[in-house]
């Protein structure tokens, strides 16, 4: 059997069994995830980029099989459904409903390898939808408001989803066909205002799933609520899968003369993550906060692939992948603490360091990735996110990408404060260190993060296949991009990032060395209680925590920018559409007389304007 | 192996010249206020003596690692910006790493150092520390962006990123850059009053009302490294700002007289101005300085 | 016993009436006669579906020696064929349902009951077998009657109201068909469908209007269009809830099939396909947006599914084969999901008074088997894949791109949004609230289990698979199509 | 001459009954004058079609000894066929619709039918 086939039934098949086996042998059901997951991992690595196959379902000819662009996401996919997996068997111990749970979770990654093998639009649409109400069944997991929060993921992923379905049928209509390649090959061919409407009704399809601006608003609710193992993977994999979408439609369906579409994507994308990263600052709690970061992220990363330049659509590319390998790290850090205190709630938590060390350690990591800081694996996508608009002329568009990382900074330290640092309260003293396994995908994902750093290359191999295959030739000197550890922008400038490496890593180990070497042996731990407080003595039960109203201070100066959410907005809408449909309710006025005489005034008007519009 | 030796003796050279400058720097900026307002004020080579007597302190209690960390990460983000600032214009002496890094790297590498510092404050637990930091990166977001934006006026005026390209842009047109683009200039400048955080910008630490704002609970060698990194920083700043826009320096005494008037620029300023509360620093930076920003991107890009 | 169509119209009609005598004989009896006989239907229609299809032809039934055009027909054509073995087998499986509904209650009503049963599923399949357009309209009455019938058939409820108001719209439907006929006879003196296609085009235009007119709001009554579809909701709502299976899954179908057999067989006045269309997408917008703001469940999926039949008419408006094909699919896969969701619905409001949405709250913990059958089916109805209404929805837009309506496209698009959002927060009540409701239970009896589960097992296959079914839709679309071939198939019979 | 009008009142109080039961359906609040009015229009219905098969001179429609073989006018059978399963249909309605009238009376109180609204919306 073909191996595709294989990987989808094993995935499909698996989620309905793990339903099933939930319902009898509960004990066995973990270790049968996990256990699925990898079997599908190795079949996704064995499975080559050379596969195809070839099929008719309706008389509509359909392909499969992965390329090296789909190939990148799907490592994405398996490595953090996998890890994801692991963590969640400790993480969702104890929990009811996990049959559904991990049912909709496979159902999820299932249909993530689906859309990536998918070389024509209906089977990408097919998965796509499987993605969508498999993924909303998770974020209704909780049951919280889920009236909603789960209705407005549902609503906007519907209308994304059907903004596609719509360009989907239109380009059918001009091409006679479905197939990727086919309408690569022949979309400029048609007129360019229907060219156009294409590209932004699949853009609006792709835009939902990666939350970009103006359709953004069911994000942050559905990360921060849905179980963090989930999220990790939806934030890290399943966004992606709108990322995916944008490259599809960016360096294929849309031709050079609309130009404007890139800078109008580019745009929004910039807005995005300059309004998500102000909203992550103002957050309290650490799931809200992540899952803005998150949007805000996949904004840079949209960004980079509607520069439309070498170097832009590989950081873009690269921001991608790191972005699913530390966001969810931090995601499942957020989970631990979740789990181990019973919140996420940061003005409630403080001091967790000496609590969960280990948790600290890849939070820190991550952060710092996210952060962009040298010399982790951020800042690589960063100085190429931005040499790469630089150098092409997007001078305001770096501003902006410029404003969103610094302000990211604030949130960065607020969520390593929040939970981690600052005054360790009694009522935290009995939590301990998340299970191992919960730990060890963290810290895997960690380790990415930091060998991402120095040695980007690893990632960068696979991208610059993928790129390939999108169309992108490598016009930088490097033959084997494993070795990469020069970054260079096209006006020759250049980061060595080995240089970098050294330097800090040599610097810190030696003012650590003299800081150290000398006295620590007596230095002594003291609480956090005991503090320079301007002669007031604290006793261990004042609470000295500061993390209400974190950032009010910024909060106050970009008030104006926040005053009116766009949510407010659709509300807005929403409630004018429901006066509307009870409006037209009206009409069904129960009395059985007015419906006959609807029946004869109706036959009246045909019979009067029958005569004259059918040609009677 | 020579070479390497030699590298590092530069480094050596470089960060001692950092630390003395910047330190006697410090020193003149106290003599100066205190001129101002008519004290005698402390001598000029106080801060050695203040330095000097916390390295040789021993530090006898921590809140934990990450507080021990702390002055470590702002120290290894001083010198390892330093060692990517060309001092020099001409001479291997002190070029250590300059061609490795570009100026977008630079201005990453300069919120390291503030992003681990914030991290050892905020272990102590004391909220005085945690109040100061959110001021401290709050206003950093106020004077990043003008400062950015002159940064991307002048790349995209010159087609370069890296400091040593826009050296050799000044070298060969004979101007310096605050003079081919004023308004980069003006942008940075007023963002350059932020990055010292000298008043009216002085809300971090503000030194009447959250003791001394993130470095309150810091003592001894913690407090001694800290002062260093300080010092260095503001020699980095400096250098890094006379690189870009007033040609560089060919020798020490340039270099000391160019950095040395820059750096009276924030100092004066200061003298004479009551102090911001942060967001009204942020709405400051985001005025002027934005507008002079948008300009120069104008004035560059057209 | 040689199989043949007439058989459909013949044994259920004689059953429904010997049900009376056996129930005489043995109460139990009474509910074991349908379902015998619904499976030999279901039988009849494999055996008959296989030999239209695989010798491609239709087969045309006479009745009591006249050959058409004199006689009165049947006609096994493949699109009316797909319809009545879909009723049958959908007849069959709703049969098992109701086997041990209502058991404890009920049990003096039963006769009554399967009597009428009987009688509107010989109706519909009578409907769409005839080719007799007078005939067509005696089925129509008898599908009427027993519906208004089953309509009113609880005393407690309103049903009495449902039902007569369904009377009064279901009269004026059977009047202007039968205005309409009587009309036809005076210009072509004919009675059967396929020699009135012939002689269609002497027809004066005029008249030919008219009459068509009279048909399109007369059969447009029974497809539940707007602003005919006034009694749909209410009689939805009262009748018992495998009744209201068959309303959705057979009635409709057979009104929308007397709709476009007069439209495309014998009009086939290509001017009245965008009337049809734009009357389509109005029915459709009007009623899912009001379904949206319904508070009671089978209101709700009576709402839903009207506007499902205003797809179909969109589809059939559009008139491509490709649209033809969209259409009858829907047809087969709103049967079969509407009557999943109205079986499992009536089983999670079972002892509900008011059949509210909101004593469904956490009904999923008390009744898991039900409600995810129930979740199934909305997941299909809104055209989720893996579904089988994805396909349907899918061929539908592709027809409607392919003559470029693109505002068509986008109101049915937009309708599937409002689609989604009721059907989720019913889905949300089931799941995710917890249950206050004090409203007694019922678990459904194993036999409603698995007729459940049939429907919704072929959902899915369908879903998966849809070539499984697609060859004989196919075969059908191009029936209903091919006008001269439905002519001179039904002309030739009996000529040698 | 007679003949004409004999059509013309044919048609003419076909139509005319036929108005009269829609009026009385569409604008009479009683449920059992709606009936009632149903009732009418279809018999005006009936009397419509018996009015079209009706062929001027003609006889009843019987193949009798007398009429065989003779060039004899006779009227339409079909429409008198059709009419009276039309006749049966409307009486099975119109019998359907009473005791829904008798139901609706005991539930409601009311034969009004702008009162029976229990279902709307």
């Amino acid at each position: 059997m073909n191996s595709l086939i294989l990987l989808l039934i094993l995935m499909f098949g698996g989620a309905l069994f793990a339903f099933i086996l939930n319902k009898f042998v509960p004990a066995l059901r973990d270790i049968f995830v996990v256990l699925l997951m990898l079997g599908v991992s190795y079949l996704f690595f064995s499975t080559g980029i050379s596969n195809r196959l070839n099929f008719d379902v309706l008389g509509i000819h359909m392909q499969w099989g992965f390329t090296s662009a789909s190939y990148l996401f799907g490592i994405i996919v398996v490595v953090l459904g996998s890890l994801a997996l692991i963590y969640s068997t400790a993480y969702m111990k104890g929990k009811d409903r996990l049959g559904y749970f991990y049912m909709n979770f496979l159902f999820s990654i299932g249909a993530m390898l689906g859309i990536l093998m998918s070389r024509d639009l209906i089977s990408l649409f097919f998965f796509w939808e499987i993605m969508t109400w498999s993924s909303y069944f998770i974020v209704i997991y909780s049951g919280n408001d889920v009236d909603r929060r789960g209705l407005k993921y549902m609503i906007f992923s519907a209308i994304g989803a059907y903004s596609m379905l719509m360009a989907i049928v239109i380009v059918n209509s001009f091409i006679g066909s479905f197939l990727l390649e086919d309408v690569f090959a022949s979309i400029f061919a048609i007129g360019s205002g229907y060219q156009i409407a294409i590209a932004i009704l699949l853009m609006i399809g792709f835009g939902v799933k990666s939350a970009m601006m103006p359709l953004h608003v069911w994000a942050p609710r559905a990360y921060s609520e849905s179980p963090m193992s989930y999220t990790a993977v939806f934030s890290g994999a399943l966004s992606k899968m709108g990322v995916f979408g944008f490259a599809l439609v960016l360096f294929n369906l849309v031709s050079t003369q609309n130009w404007l579409i890139n800078e109008v994507v580019a745009w929004l994308a910039a807005i995005t993550s300059v309004l998500a990263t102000f909203y992550a600052v103002i957050q309290s709690d650490a799931k809200k906060l992540l899952a803005y970061s998150s949007i805000a992220q996949i904004g840079y990363i949209i960004i980079g692939l509607a520069s439309n330049t070498y170097l832009g659509v590989m950081a873009g590319l690269f921001l991608a992948v790191l972005h699913a390998v530390f966001k969810s790290t931090l995601f499942m850090a957020v989970g631990a603490v979740e789990r181990q205190v019973g919140t996420t709630d940061m003005t409630k938590i403080s001091g967790l360091i000496r609590r969960m060390p280990w948790t600290f350690v890849a939070t820190l990591i991550s952060i710092i990735a996210l952060a962009g800081l040298p010399p982790l694996g951020g800042f690589v996508g960063k100085w190429m996110l931005y040499e790469a608009l630089i150098t092409s002329g997007h001078y305001y568009l770096v501003i902006m990408v410029f404003l969103s990382s610094t302000a990211a900074f604030l949130y960065s330290y607020r969520i390593l404060f929040g939970m981690f640092l600052g005054q360790e309260e009694p009522e935290f003293a009995h939590v301990k260190e998340a299970p191992l396994s919960m730990l060890i995908p963290m810290l895997i994902l960690s380790g990415i993060s930091v060998l991402s750093g120095s040695h980007p290359g690893f990632i960068l191999e696979p991208i610059q296949s993928a790129m390939a295959s999108f169309g992108f030739q490598s016009n930088l000197p490097h033959e084997s991009w494993w070795e990469l550890t020069v970054l260079f922008n096209t006006w020759g400038d250049k980061v060595a990032l080995v240089n970098v490496l050294t330097s800090i890593v040599g610097v810190f180990l030696i003012a650590l060395a003299f800081i150290t070497i000398k006295g620590y042996k007596n230095q002594r731990y003291v609480t956090t209680k005991d503090i320079s407080s301007s002669g007031e003595i604290i006793q261990p039960e004042d609470n000295m925590t500061f993390q209400i109203d974190f950032y009010k201070p910024f909060e106050r100066a970009i008030w104006p920018l926040l005053k009116r959410k766009i949510d407010d907005y659709y509300t807005d809408f929403g409630k004018g559409l429901e006066a509307l449909f009870d409006f037209v309710r009206r009409f069904y006025n129960g009395n059985g007389q007015f419906y006959a005489i609807y029946v004869m005034a109706f036959l009246a008007l045909l019979l009067i304007a029958g005569t004259k519009y059918f040609g009677f | 192996m020579n070479t390497i030796l030699i590298q590092i003796l530069g480094a050596l050279a470089t960060i001692l010249l950092a630390f003395i400058v910047g330190m006697f720097y410090g020193g003149a900026h106290r003599k100066v206020i205190a001129r101002i307002q008519n004290r005698v004020g402390p001598p000029i080579y106080q801060n050695f003596i203040d330095v000097l007597k916390l390295y040789s302190k021993e530090t006898s209690i921590n809140h934990g690692v990450m507080q021990h960390m702390g002055p470590v990460f702002a120290i290894t983000a001083s010198i390892t910006s330093l060692m990517f600032v060309p001092i020099l214009t001409d001479g291997n002496w002190f070029s250590n790493l300059n061609f490795s890094g570009d100026l977008v790297f630079l201005v990453y590498m300069m919120v390291f150092g503030s992003l681990g510092m914030a991290l050892g404050a905020g272990q102590t637990g004391n909220p005085n520390s945690a109040i100061g930091v959110t001021r401290g990166l709050s206003q950093m977001v106020g004077y990043e962006i003008p400062f950015v934006m002159a940064m991307v006026a002048l790349m995209t005026q010159f087609h370069t990123t890296s400091i040593t390209g826009m050296i050799a842009v000044q070298q060969q047109s004979g101007t310096w850059l605050m003079f081919s683009n004023p308004f980069a200039f003006m942008a940075a400048i007023m963002a350059m009053l932020g990055m010292f955080s000298y008043a009216p910008f002085d809300i971090v630490t503000a030194p009447a009302e959250v003791s001394s704002g993130p470095i309150s609970e810091f003592g001894g060698k913690y407090l001694g490294m800290m002062m260093t990194s300080g010092s260095i920083f503001a020699f980095v700043k400096l250098a890094l700002f006379v690189d870009i826009f007033m040609g560089g320096a060919s020798n020490l005494v340039v270099l000391v007289i160019k950095t040395f008037a820059l750096y009276m620029i924030p100092v004066l300023y200061g003298v004479i101005s009551p102090r911001y509360r942060t967001e009204q620093a942020i709405t400051y930076f985001w005025k002027w300085p934005l507008f002079f920003g948008f300009i120069a991107i104008l004035y560059a890009a057209f | 016993m040689v199989i043949s169509p007439v058989q459909y119209i013949a044994i259920p009609l004689i059953a429904a009436f010997l049900i009376p005598l056996f129930g005489k004989l043995n109460k139990e009896l009474v509910r074991i006669i349908p379902g015998l006989v619904l499976l030999y239907l279901s039988y009849i229609s494999v055996v008959l579906m296989n030999q239209v299809i695989s010798q491609n032809t239709m087969i045309v039934e006479i009745i009591a020696g006249w050959r058409p055009p004199w006689g009165i027909n049947l006609v096994f054509s493949p699109f009316s064929g797909f319809l009545a073995s879909l009723f049958s087998m959908l007849g069959f499986i709703i049969w098992m349902y109701t086997y041990n509904f209502k058991r404890e209650v009920e049990d003096a009503q039963t006769e009554k009951f399967y009597v009428l049963m009987m009688m509107l599923i010989t109706g519909t399949i009578g409907i769409v077998l005839t080719g007799d357009i007078f005939n067509m309209f005696v089925f129509l009455e008898i599908t009427a009657i027993s519906a208004y019938s089953l309509t009113a058939f609880y005393r407690e409820r309103d049903g009495a109201e449902a039902a007569f108001k369904y009377l009064l719209v279901g009269s004026f439907a059977s009047f202007f068909i039968l205005l309409a006929i009587v009309l036809l006879y005076s210009q072509v003196g004919t009675l059967n469908m396929a020699d009135i296609a012939q002689k269609m085009p002497d027809v004066n235009p005029y008249m030919k209007g008219v009459i068509l007119m009279l048909f399109f709001v007369g059969f447009g009554i029974e497809a539940e269009m707007f602003p005919l579809n006034g009694w749909a909701p209410d009689v939805y709502t009262q009748a018992p809830g495998p009744i209201g299976a068959i309303f959705a899954g057979m009635v409709v179908k057979a009104g929308i099939y007397g709709l476009v057999r007069v439209i495309f067989t014998l009009f086939d006045v290509h001017e009245i396909f965008p009337l049809l269309m734009i009357m389509g997408v109005i029915t459709m917008a009007v009623s899912e947006v009001i379904a949206l703001r319904q508070g009671k469940l089978k209101r709700m999926l009576a709402y839903s599914s009207i506007g499902q039949m205003g797809l179909v008419l969109v589809a059939f408006g559009i008139g491509t084969h490709e649209a033809v094909f969209a259409a009858i699919f829907l047809m087969f896969n709103h049967a079969v999901i509407k009557s999943l969701l109205f079986l499992s619905g009536t089983y999670l409001v079972y002892h509900s008074k008011e059949k509210n949405i909101s004593d469904l709250d956490g009904i999923g913990k008390s009744l898991p088997f039900t409600s995810f059958l129930f979740a199934l089916g909305s997941l299909a109805i809104v055209g989720l894949p893996p579904f089988a209404g994805f396909w349907s929805k899918l061929y539908i837009l592709m027809a409607a791109a392919d003559v470029r309506l693109i505002a068509v496209i986008a109101i049915i698009l937009a309708v599937s949004v409002v689609e989604i959002v009721y059907y989720f927060r019913v889905l949300h009540r089931i799941y995710f609230r917890e249950r206050i409701s004090t409203i007694e239970i019922k678990i459904p009896s194993f036999n409603a289990k698995i007729s459940m589960l049939i429907l919704a097992i072929v959902i899915i296959v369908i879903g998966v698979y849809p070539d499984l079914i697609s060859g004989l839709i196919e075969r059908a679309a191009t029936d209903l199509l091919d006008k001269q071939h439905y002519i001179q198939s039904v002309l030739s019979v009996g000529l040698h | 001459m007679m003949n004409e009008f004999l059509m013309i009142s044919f048609y003419g109080t076909a139509i005319a009954l036929i108005l009269i039961g829609l009026y009385a359906t569409l604008a009479k609040k009683n449920l059992l004058k709606i009936v009632i009015g149903l009732s009418i229009a279809d018999s005006g219905l009936n009397l419509l079609f018996m009015a079209i098969g009706y062929v001027k001179d003609g006889t009843a429609p019987i193949f009798s000894a007398e009429v065989v073989g003779k060039n004899v006018v006779m009227v339409d059978p079909v429409p008198q066929a059709l009419v009276l399963t039309a006749i049966v249909i409307g009486f099975a309605v119109t019998a359907v619709a009473l005791s829904l009238v008798m139901r609706l009376y005991r539930h409601h109180n009311t034969a009004a039918i702008d009162e029976i609204k229990n279902l709307k919306w």
